[in-house]
Order: C-alpha cells, then structure tokens, then sequence
C-alpha cells in the first residue's frame, strides 16, 4: 500500500519535514545554546556608519523556532513587558508592531537592547533574564511585526486581544534606514 | 449458488429511473443535507452557548450589524425560489426546454447573492478576531456562503450539462430536481442564520 | 426522442440475466461487467465495496499494529516507576498517537471496512449506492493517516492527547503546527467516515434483494444501519469543534480564548457531544458481528429479535444525551448531573437486553466452540466488566474520584478490547473465507484466542487498581512507593502476551490467506445471504438477485433458490426496492471504475495539508478539488441510450 | 475500617494500597469516605450482576440439548420460558440500576451538603506545572501564600477556590475528595473536609501539557493547634541570611535571575510568576512533588532544572558550582 501513496503527500512531507525540525524544535530540554546575546555595536545601533556583521546562525535559530516565539511570548506577558509597550502597540514605550525600530530591527539589534536597555526608560535585563531568554523575546517581538516565519507564531494568546492575529499581520519591511541589510 | 436457481419474479419491466425517496441520489442528497444541517444547527448551539455567558450581545461597544445587505440578500433568496420552484416542476414534467432556459436564471441569481454576501461580510461591524462575538457571527455567515458557492458550482455545470446531448436524458431531469431540493435547503438553511446574524444581537443590546 | 418519451419506452432488448442467461455463461459475461481494469491505474480506480472494505480493513489493521506498538512503548515506560527509557515529550506524543490512532483511524474504519465489504453481501445487492463516493471515502482515510503517521515519524507529530482540549492545544499553548496536523487529520477521517455512512444509509434502505423487509434484515445489518445514522448526526460537531481549533490557531478567532467572550468548555460539549456517540460507533457494529455468529453457531436464529433491534436503536438515541458525564468534573451545575448519571445508567440496559438475548439464543441452540464463538464468549466475560465500570463511573460521586485515572484506562479498554476488538477478532475468522476465499487455521485461532483473552485480563485488570491507588493518566512517570509497582509491572507484562498474541492472530492470518483450506460458499452453514455465493464473492455478488422470505433465507429455502431476473448483463445495473416491504422498485444503473475519487482525493489532500499553512488555501485548494468533482460526476458516455449506463 | 478491608479483599488483597499518601481508597476525607462506602455499594451490585451472567453463560453454553435449532427445522421458535426471563432479567437490571442511580444521587446530596459552613478558605491557581496556594483572611495582613503544598487543620472544613492561569488543569486529592477541573476564565471550587490526621499527596489530573506527570503537591492534615503554629511560621518574612554563604546565596538571588520570577516575603526578590519561596525549606518537595526536599536535592535542581524536570519553565541559569552552594545554603534557612 505504502508504494501507492501518493507521491506529492511524499513531497509534502519532505518539505514538512526541512521546515518542521527546524520550526518545532524543542530547545529548553537541552542546555542552553552557547550563544550570547552580543552587545549592540554603534554600527547596529546607529545604522549607516558601517556594515554590521551578518545574524548569527544561532540567533537566526530562535526566530524559525516556535517554541521560541511562544516562550518569547509568555516572557513578554509575565515580565509585564505590555506595561510599556502595551501587547505592542506602544504607549510610554515605542510601538513594536509597526515597521520602526529605533534601535535596530534584526534579533541581534533587538537583544542588545533588550539586554542594554536603552535611555528613557528601557530597563537592562542583563543578569535578570538569561541569555537564552532574551533571544526568545527578541524572537517573539520580531514576530509582533510579522518579521519571523507565519508558522512558527501562534496567532494569538489567550488573552485580550489588542492586535490583529499575529499569523494575519502584514510583513513590515525593515526600513533601510534601521539597520544594515539582513 | 449450488443448482439452478429458482426465477421468481421478472424486474426488467421496472424503469429505470424515479424521482424523490425512489432514487438512489435523492437518499445521497438527504444524507449530505443531514450532516449539513447537524454543522448548522451545532453551531447555533456553539452561538446560544458563547451568548449565554453576555449580558449583551453584540456585547459592547461593538454594534451590531447593519442589517441593509443581509436583508436584500435574504429577499433574493426567497425570491430565487420561483424560478427554483419552476425547474423542479419542468423537471418532473421531462420538460428539458424550460429547464434549459430556466438555469441561467438561478446561476445568474446565485452571482447576485455573491456580490450581496461581500456587502453582507462588509456590514457585520465585528471582525473575526475581535472577540468570540465575532467568531462565531463569521463563522455563521462564512459556513452558509460554501453552500451558496457550492450549490451555485453545482447549478453552473448543470446548466453547462442540460446543453448537452446528455440534458435528453430522464435521469438528468432527476439530477436536476435534486438540485432544485438542494436548492431550497440552502434558502431554509439561510433564515435562521440571517435571524442570528442580523437580529438577535439587536434584541439582546 | 423527447425525455417524456425516454421515459416511457419500453425496456430496450439488451442481454438480461435470466433463464435464457444463466450459469457460466451469465457469471463470465457479469465478470466482464462487473470487472476493475487491469494495472496500477485499474487499481487506483476501483470502486468495487470488496475492494473499498478489504483495503480499508487491511488499512485499518496496519495502523492497529502501529498503534499497538505504541502502546508496548508506554508499557515498557511504565514498567517501573521513575523510569528514562522515553521521555515527557515523547512520551505525550505517543499517548496522543495511540489514542487517535486507535480511535480514528483504527476502531471506526475498521467497523466501517467490514460493513462496507459486508452490508451489500448480506442485503444481496451488487454494489454499494456510491461506490465512488466510498472509493473516494478510503482514499481519503488513508491519506489522513498518512499525514498523521509521516508528522509523527518527522517529529512533528501531535502532543495534545486525543482529545485535545484548549488552551492547550490553542494557539498559545500548542506550540508549533502538532495540534493543526492532528485537527486536519480529524477532517480527514471526518469526511471519510461520513462519506462512508451516507453510502451504507442509502444502500441497507433503497438495495434489499425482494422480500428483505426492515424486519427481516440481518442484525448486523441493522447495527450497520443505526452506526451509519449516528455517524451522521454525530461526526459534524467534532468536524465544527475541529474547524474552530484550526481557525483559532491560524487566524486568531477567539471560540476557545475565555478573556475573549469564547469558552475552553466550548470544546469539550462539541467534542463530546461526537466522542461519546463515537464509542457506539464502535461498539454497535461489533453487536452486530455477535448477533450473526451466534445465530450461526448455536444453529437457530437470535432470540426476541425485535428486542435486539430495539436495543440497537436505543442505544444510537441515547448515545447522544450522556455526553456531559465526560466533564463531571468540571464544575457544571450539580442538577444536570444527576439527569445525566440516570441517562449514562439507563444506556446500560438496552445492552443488557441484548446480552441475556445472545445468551438465551445459545441456551435454546446447540452452540458449536469453534472460534468465532470463543470470542464471543470471551466478550461477555470481558466486555461486561467494562459495562458495569461504566455504570460505576456513570455515578457522580465515582466518578469524581476515578475520572482521569488508570481505572478509567482499565474500563474503556475492557469496552473498546473487550467490548469491539474481541468480535471483531472472531468476525474476521468467521468472514474470512468470505474475505479471502480461504479458512483460518482452528488451531493457530484457538491458542491465540486464549492467550489473548488471558493476556488482556492481565494487561487491563491491574489497572483498576492503579487508578485506585492515585494513578492519573497519561502521565509518563510515578513516584515509587505508591503501591503503583506491582500493578504496573503486571499490566506491562500483560501487554506482551497481547502483543504475542495480535502477533500470532497476523501470523494465522497470513499462513490462512497462503495455504489455508479453500473454503465452500457457506463453510460454517450460516443463514444469511452473504453466504450464498462464491467466497470470495464475484465481482458481481450475485449471478442473480436472491428473493427472501424469512431472516434466515439460507436455512429456509428449498434447494433452489428463489431469484428475481432481468436485470442487465452488459452494463452495471442495480436493483432498487421500496425502503419498508423491499418490493422491486426502480432499476438504475452503478457507477463505472473511475479515476477521479482518487484524484479528488489528491486535491482535498493538498487542499487541506496547505491549509494548515495558511487559509488562502482553501479558496486555492478548492479550485483543483472542484475541477475534480466535475470530471467525476460528468457522464461519461456521449450518446446516451434509453437506459444509461453511468450515473 | 471494614468497609476498607472488604474492598480490599474484593479487589485482590495483594495489589490495592489502602494506606497509600494518594490512594481513593484511603476515605480520609468526607467526600474520600462517601466515595469508599458507594463504591462497596457499587462492586456488590455489579459483582453479583457479573455472577449472574457469567452463570448464565456457562450453563447455556453446557446445555446442549435444545430441540429449537437448525437440526429439527426448528430455529424460528422459542421456548415459552424465555418470555417470562426476559421479564424478570429486565426488572432486575432496571431495579439494580436503579437502586445505584438512587445511591449515587444520595451520596451526592451529601457530597454537597458536606462543608456548606467551611471556616477555612482558600485559592488554589494552577500554572504549568505547579500550584499557587493563597489563605484567605478578613484581614489582608495575615494572607499566606505559598505554593505546592496545603495544610488542613482536621475536622474543619475547606473551601478551596480553583482558577488557572494558563490550560485545564484538575486538582486531585484522592484521599480527602474527588478531582475538581480548574478552568481559565472560570472559577470552580472543591470542599475538603479532612477527617483523620496525616500526610497525603495531591496530583493534577487532567492532561496539561509536557509534565503533567510532574505536578503534584503536599497535603499536610494536623490538629487545629499545628495548623495554627504553621500559619503563623508563614506569616513571618524570610528570615535574614547569617553566616557568609548564605549572604552570598541571597545576594545571587536578589538581584539576578531569580528575583525577576521568584518573590521571597521580606526580600527585594518580588517575582510573582513562579512559586513563592519564602518558606521554601519548609516544605516536603520541591518543585511540586518532583523531588524529596534535601539539600542534595536543591543543589541538583538548581544545577540543572532541565534535566530533574524536562520542559518546565525554569531555565538552565548556568550557575557555577560556588553559585550553586551558596544558593543552596540560602534557600536552606528559608524556613
């Protein structure tokens, strides 16, 4: 029976199966990932005064994985990240699901500042998330602008929703002005 | 079968197609309209469910919404009954002629009730994802425009099909009264929809 | 020709059985008729029910057999407490598999598989009323499983239990696309199922041979009838449940998010409101199947026969109404408690009945211990004691204890092993030469049947105790010290002997289908009409079709078997009878071999695998799925004549 | 208890666990005792059905002498005796039924009944995978929370208010009462009314995501006196740390990691998303029942949450081992 199964479903599979292991991944089961979060250079901070260096293959790991995202997800609800930016849509702090960044659109640039804080009242995580941690919020804010893969978010949390689902938000380009090219 | 049988009875005599219980499809029709009533009637249950827990509903601020378009479209409906009504009766009478120049008419309705729907869809004033309000008013509207789409699918190729040498055939007659019955499930479908939808959320606010 | 004059022609002179046309020469030319075209395209095309059944069964069993390794997985985890061999993630993975593997993909094709290859058989009928509808019905089963099994074998298989409540598995906390994968395989199985019932509905009531009014028909038969109707009713609200978990998790509905004005209960009414209907799916056919190996080894007809019909219909109502007493502990109001504890109660009776009939239809027969009878009989000792935990769990205060316990492992498994894979064992041994044309090995059948019912007594009976004794499910690790250790390692023992056990029945099965005795049209003497043609039967089914005048045609007609004639010979016709008295009606023609069930299939399959991805592919996956549907429903032949020959 | 020993005998003596920390058997509580004397009920009624068809069986199947089958052309007729069996066959399955539907229902009653004056409040919110445990009182100063674990004073009874903060999660003490679902979006409560001193355990029942397995909590029933002396331990801040270790170990757990999801009362560490630790030496596990409480334990936990309880949402700190000990020797005087 298995010979007559249908070739494209096969197909299917394969193509589930490259994109899958990547998406589903369970990484918390395993140590944490030797990869730090980088501290921002001027470069990433303050575009156009040079080239920044090219994602890391582990950073660029956490936004594919859904399991980051979501753990991203979580992170952003329980360490009250909405008293500031507010589900996203900004409010003391800036709006993270339009197409502006301030400090940098890619996941490093969003980890350092994470990391770092930054001037009017961006608190340092530094010490108080771990690294691994930080990355996942880097992950799940990119997502809040539809920069991450649609499959790997969830559409929605189970709380109030203030925003569109995050599987229908438009792709925001990163404006050239933010950040070196991808 | 050991031995010969024994020949009772001669059916060769009986026609070989029938109209309403006595056809095969007729059952399969009713079957198919079974399972898709039960969808439509566990959703209004999921409805009365989700309503259940408001004390308004459409619960504020969202509006409820603007009936103009579900209205028009529900006169259509009804309406779309006569020349439905027509067809089935030409059916029954084997009168291939009038079938033929009767469905363009309910393909042409059905295209109507298309452009009604994307007003109907423009008017609910909730979006999908607002709340479970609006989940469920979508969720109502959008289950009952694939059985306008696929009855309207279904009317086009036997419109296409009634053009053909095969439109002679007393079987496709009784194709086409089946449509026409299918037909008027959508529209008996569609009125308790078009209540829930338009209606209650303004008799609860 | 005008189609009012079409209609009234008389009856064009083509070939007609009959007899002038009977004997060899008949069965070679129907041979013709009724064949498959030859090659892989032939086989794709087929739309025969033998085929459709045999292949779902087959189908069916292949994933018992995965499912079951599965389940040796989990007990081989649990032998011992605080055990490493498989991990929680893993370990919620296999559980989910297990239990939606074995639940739809196993027990309801498998009951469905056997009454599709059986039901026309047994109402003497050539075919089933859509066969490529059934056609379409397996293919679509198995890609359903496919998709299922090749997530699971890419690690990206479901982990949110069969059941798969929200929150859990909604967007937020059923990370990744596991939960899609495994409400998209739900609507496969769904349309499957479905597609299935309304073929076997309107076969059992529009293709009776003469004579088999309603009261005469085989009880299994009915069984098939009174499943058929439930899945009906019941399969669209776990298809609704299912669609708003998919839309929840892709668009960002809000059904199922509580701070959203949804509700995560929601889920549960709509799922249960199919799950517990789903269990009668399964188990009323395996009724059937005990019905008709009764009567056929205690020699004599069912006793009280309208009461096992009543019983049968009784059951399929009340089905429907004891949904709630999976979600006792949910806190809902006490009152509807006690309305749904007498309901859940009162379902035991009709059961009851239909038992102390089986009972006194072997007390007043000469039951021969063959078998399909030992299963039978290892039913009744083991499928009751899952009825009467059932009763207990029905009680409220009971309930609240043993709810989501091992005891409640233990009694579904003593329902659905004891209850339908026990008759379903000794059916397949009964039909097998039906099947295959050959019959099992008695010895190989007896030791299996033994070792299997103590193996199961084993396996299961422990678990009663480690639910006592505070063991909740599907959890992939206890602390020791419990009292959990002894119980575990039993059951984990027990279910090798079952596994040896499958095992041996498959090994039966095999040699049986190789070197087994050919077998007569009607080896064990039975009484229904499935039995009075070739095993296995013609393309055709019958040469002529049978007249009946009682509920056991083969053990009341004389040497000669009373037959109506004059159908066509050349072309694919079937006879229709009145639904109540089976009185020849209409005679209309059966559809051809055709391609397209299995393309259609190839597009619904792409249709709702994209669809997991993004919800513009139901509008783009509908396209290919309509053109298809067209092209399978177009006639075929260009010039039709009076009586046509395709529908 | 008799009643015990009978089901204990009924359920093959050797297997069942009647003086288990988590046996339904056990009938510790009000609702633990109904459902032990129901349940006797229950197996007598089924067990003597069971008797009676199984004899049935047997001896329809040793008869073997029937004149109604095939053989005599006979297979369409009865005997006349069936007609009146089946009659009574009916009426005692309906009347058995319905004896037990009737029991059920009263047990139920009482089941209600049973704590309607409870003096003792409290909230238990289940998160993924532990229990936040809140004692009310009148008087906001004197709330306790604390987390995995319960106390009961015996005798009195409890009601416990049951909410969710993330999936379905059911909370099951089975040797006090049933399981009772706890709900996002919905509150439900569970009547507890211990009536024998002991320690017991509690389990979440219903499947709730990868560990499931691991998510129990300690249950403690002791006089009213101890009862009271425990809750006036917990109302107490954290003690100061003392000897240099353990300042080290609190200065580690104030300001890092920790602090941002653990609260310790009396300590800046204020997290409020994890269990409350600041009587966490107190308590009999750790990690809601994955790991007796030893220091050995703790070291080992905060070393490698991962690895004691695969998913769980603690993640791997990377603490050096010196962070590891002093830690350890901090949450060591938590008391």
């Amino acid at each position: 029976m298995s010979s007559r199964f249908p070739a494209s479903l096969c197909a299917l599979g394969l193509m589930a199966c490259l994109a899958g292991c990547h998406r589903e991944a369970r990484q918390d089961w395993s140590k944490p990932r030797a990869d730090a979060v980088p501290a921002a250079s001027p470069d990433t901070i303050f575009p156009g005064n040079g080239r920044a260096a090219p994602v890391t293959t582990a950073a660029a790991f956490y936004e594919h994985n859904a399991h980051a995202i979501a753990r991203g997800q979580q992170l952003f609800a329980t360490m009250n990240c909405s008293g500031c930016h507010s589900h996203g849509g900004g409010g003391m702090g800036p709006a993270l699901i339009d197409d502006k960044w301030v400090y940098g659109g890619r996941i490093d640039q969003i980890a350092a500042s994470i990391m770092e804080g930054r001037p009017n009242g961006m608190p340092s995580w530094q010490g108080k998330l771990t690294d691994q941690q930080m990355w996942q919020l880097a992950a799940y804010v990119r997502s809040l602008s539809g920069q991450v893969p649609k499959d790997a978010v969830s559409a929605r949390a189970d709380e109030l929703s203030n925003t569109p689902p995050q599987t229908q938000t438009e792709r925001e380009p990163l404006r050239p002005a933010d950040s070196a090219q991808q | 079968m050991t031995g010969r049988p024994s020949f009772v009875e001669d059916v060769s005599k009986l026609p070989t197609h029938a109209f309403s219980y006595r056809s095969l499809t007729w059952w399969g029709i009713i079957g198919f309209m079974v399972i898709e009533g039960s969808a439509f009637v566990l959703t209004i249950a999921a409805y009365f469910f989700l309503m259940s827990h408001e004390k308004q509903w459409a619960p504020p601020p969202w509006e409820p919404p603007n009936p103009v378009a579900g209205t028009l479209f529900t006169a259509v409906m009804l309406l779309s009954e006569i020349p439905n009504s027509m067809i089935k009766k030409a059916a029954e009478a084997y009168d291939v002629a009038a079938v033929r120049r009767l469905l363009p008419w309910i393909v042409a309705i059905g295209v109507l009730l298309f452009v009604l729907r994307g007003f109907e869809f423009n008017s609910l004033n909730v979006k999908w994802y607002d709340n479970a309000y609006g989940s469920i008013i979508w969720a109502l509207l959008l289950l009952h425009t694939t059985h306008i789409a696929t009855d309207w699918v279904d009317s086009a190729v036997l419109w296409r099909l009634m053009r053909t040498p095969h439109g002679e055939e007393p079987r496709r007659l009784v194709d086409t009264d089946e449509n026409a019955l299918y037909w008027r499930f959508v529209w008996l479908s569609w009125l308790p929809i078009y209540f829930l939808i338009y209606w209650v959320p303004r008799m609860f606010r | 020709m005008t189609a009012a004059e079409k209609a009234k022609a008389p009856p064009i002179d083509v070939p007609r059985d009959g007899p002038e046309l009977t004997g060899a020469e008949l069965q070679r030319r129907l041979a013709r008729t009724w064949d498959s075209p030859p090659g892989l395209i032939g086989w794709l095309s087929s739309v025969d029910h033998k085929d459709v059944g045999r292949r779902y069964i087959v189908t069916a069993l292949l994933f018992l057999a995965l499912a079951g390794a599965l389940a040796i997985v989990m007990r081989l985890q649990l032998a011992r407490p605080g055990n490493d061999m498989v991990g929680a993630a893993r370990y919620n993975e296999i559980f989910t598999m297990h239990g939606t593997t074995m639940m739809f993909l196993f027990a309801v094709p498998v009951m469905q598989g056997m009454q599709i290859y059986l039901t026309p058989l047994m109402v003497g009928t050539r075919s089933t009323a859509f066969p490529r509808l059934n056609a379409f019905s397996y293919w679509t089963y198995l890609a359903g499983g496919c998709l299922l099994w090749v997530a699971f074998i890419l690690n990206i298989g479901p982990d949110v239990g069969w059941f798969a409540y929200p929150p859990l598995s909604g967007p937020q906390y059923g990370i990744g696309k596991r939960a899609d994968i495994w409400a998209q395989m739900v609507t496969f199985t769904e349309i499957a199922a479905l597609a299935a019932a309304v073929s076997l509905v309107a076969t059992i009531l529009k293709q009776r041979a003469p004579g088999m009014t309603l009261a005469r028909m085989p009880l299994f038969v009915w069984a098939t009838l009174v499943t058929s109707l439930m899945v009906i009713f019941s399969m669209p609200s776990v298809a609704l449940a299912s669609g708003m978990l998919l839309s929840d998790r892709l668009v960002g509905t809000q059904f199922y998010n509580p701070v959203e004005r949804g509700d995560a209960l929601l889920w549960q009414h709509l799922f249960w409101f199919f799950g517990h209907p789903e269990v009668y799916i399964i188990f009323l056919p395996a009724t059937g199947f005990i019905s008709e190996i009764v009567a056929t080894f205690a020699r004599r007809s069912v006793v009280h026969y309208p009461i096992v019909v009543l019983s049968l219909v009784a059951t399929g109502i009340l089905a429907f109404g004891l949904w709630v007493h999976h979600m006792f502990a949910t806190g809902l109001p006490r009152v509807g408690y006690s309305f749904y504890t007498a309901a859940s109660i009162a379902v035991s009776v009709p059961t009851g009945l239909q038992i102390f009939c089986w009972i006194a239809t072997l007390w007043e027969g000469r039951p021969r211990l063959e078998v399909p009878l030992l299963y039978v009989i290892g039913f009744i000792f083991t499928f009751v004691i899952g009825g009467l935990t059932g009763v207990m769990i029905a009680a409220v205060p009971l309930d609240l204890q043993l709810h989501d316990t091992y005891f409640i492992v233990a009694h579904f498994h003593y329902v659905l092993i004891g209850g339908a894979v026990f008759p379903l064992l000794g059916a397949i041994t009964y039909w097998f030469p039906k099947l295959t044309g050959r019959m099992m090995s008695e010895g190989l059948g007896k030791v299996g049947f033994w070792m299997i019912f103590l193996g199961f007594q084993l396996a299961f009976f422990p678990m009663h105790i480690a639910g006592l004794n505070g063991m909740p499910r599907r959890v992939y690790t206890y602390p020791a010290g419990m009292g959990l250790e002894l119980p575990n390692m039993l059951s984990s023992i027990g279910s090798l002997v079952v596994a040896l056990a499958v095992l041996l029945f498959v090994v039966n099965m095999v040699k049986s289908v190789l070197v087994g005795k050919k077998a007569d049209p009607n080896p064990w003497n039975a009484p229904t009409l499935e039995w009075a043609t070739a095993c296995p039967p013609p393309r055709y089914n019958f040469a002529h079709i049978p007249m009946i005048d009682s509920r056991t045609p083969l053990w009341d007609q004389g040497k000669r078997m009373p037959v109506v004639h004059g159908l066509r010979v050349e072309d694919r016709e079937l006879l229709l009878t009145s639904v109540l008295a089976a009185e020849p009606d209409v005679r209309e023609p059966s559809a051809e071999p055709s391609l397209w069930p299995f393309i259609a299939t190839l597009a619904v399959t792409v249709m709702f695998v994209c669809s997991i991805f993004s919800p513009w592919a139901v509008l783009f996956g509908a396209v290919p799925v309509t053109i298809a549907l067209i092209a399978w429903f177009w006639p075929k032949s260009p010039v039709p004549d009076p009586e046509p020959t395709i529908s | 208890m008799n009643r015990r020993a009978a089901i204990c005998v009924l359920l093959a003596a050797p297997l069942a666990n009647c003086g288990g920390v988590q046996t339904a058997l056990g009938g510790e509580g009000a609702e633990g005792a109904n459902f032990v004397r129901l349940f006797t009920v229950f197996m007598i009624v089924c067990a003597a059905m069971y008797l009676i068809i199984t004899v049935g069986l047997i001896v329809a199947l040793r008869r073997r002498k029937s004149a109604l089958t095939l053989d005599d052309r006979r297979h369409h007729e009865t005997s006349p005796v069936l007609r009146p069996a089946l009659a009574i066959w009916t009426a005692l399955v309906v009347t058995g039924l319905a004896a037990l539907t009737v029991a059920s229902f009263l047990t139920d009653r009482s089941n209600a009944a049973v704590a309607r004056d409870s003096r003792l409040t409290l909230t238990v919110t289940a998160n993924q995978w532990w229990w936040d445990v809140e004692y009310h009182s009148p008087d906001a100063s004197r709330t306790v929370h604390t987390a995995n674990e319960i106390h009961l004073p015996v005798g009195v009874p409890a009601e416990v208010i049951l909410k969710s903060n993330d999936v379905i999660h059911s909370l099951w003490i089975p040797n006090l009462a049933g399981k009772q679902d706890l709900i996002p979006g919905r509150v439900t409560d569970l009547q507890l009314v211990p009536r024998k001193a002991g320690q017991y355990r509690g389990q979440c029942a219903e499947f709730c995501g990868i560990q499931h397995s691991l998510m129990a909590l300690d249950v403690t029933v002791e006089s009213k006196a101890d009862f009271q002396r425990w809750y006036q331990a917990q109302l107490q801040p954290a003690p100061p740390p003392a000897g240099s270790l353990e300042v080290a170990g609190y200065g580690y757990f104030t300001t890092r990691e920790c602090s941002s999801c653990h609260n310790i009362g009396g300590t800046p560490a204020s997290g409020q998303i994890a269990p409350d630790l600041t009587h966490f030496a107190s308590r009999r596990s750790i990690a809601a029942g994955t790991l007796p409480m030893t220091q050995a334990n703790v070291a080992r936990w905060l070393a490698d949450p991962q690895a004691q309880k695969p998913g769980n949402h603690m993640p791997n700190i990377g603490l050096s081992p010196d962070q590891v000990r002093a830690l350890t020797a901090y949450l060591g005087t938590l008391k």
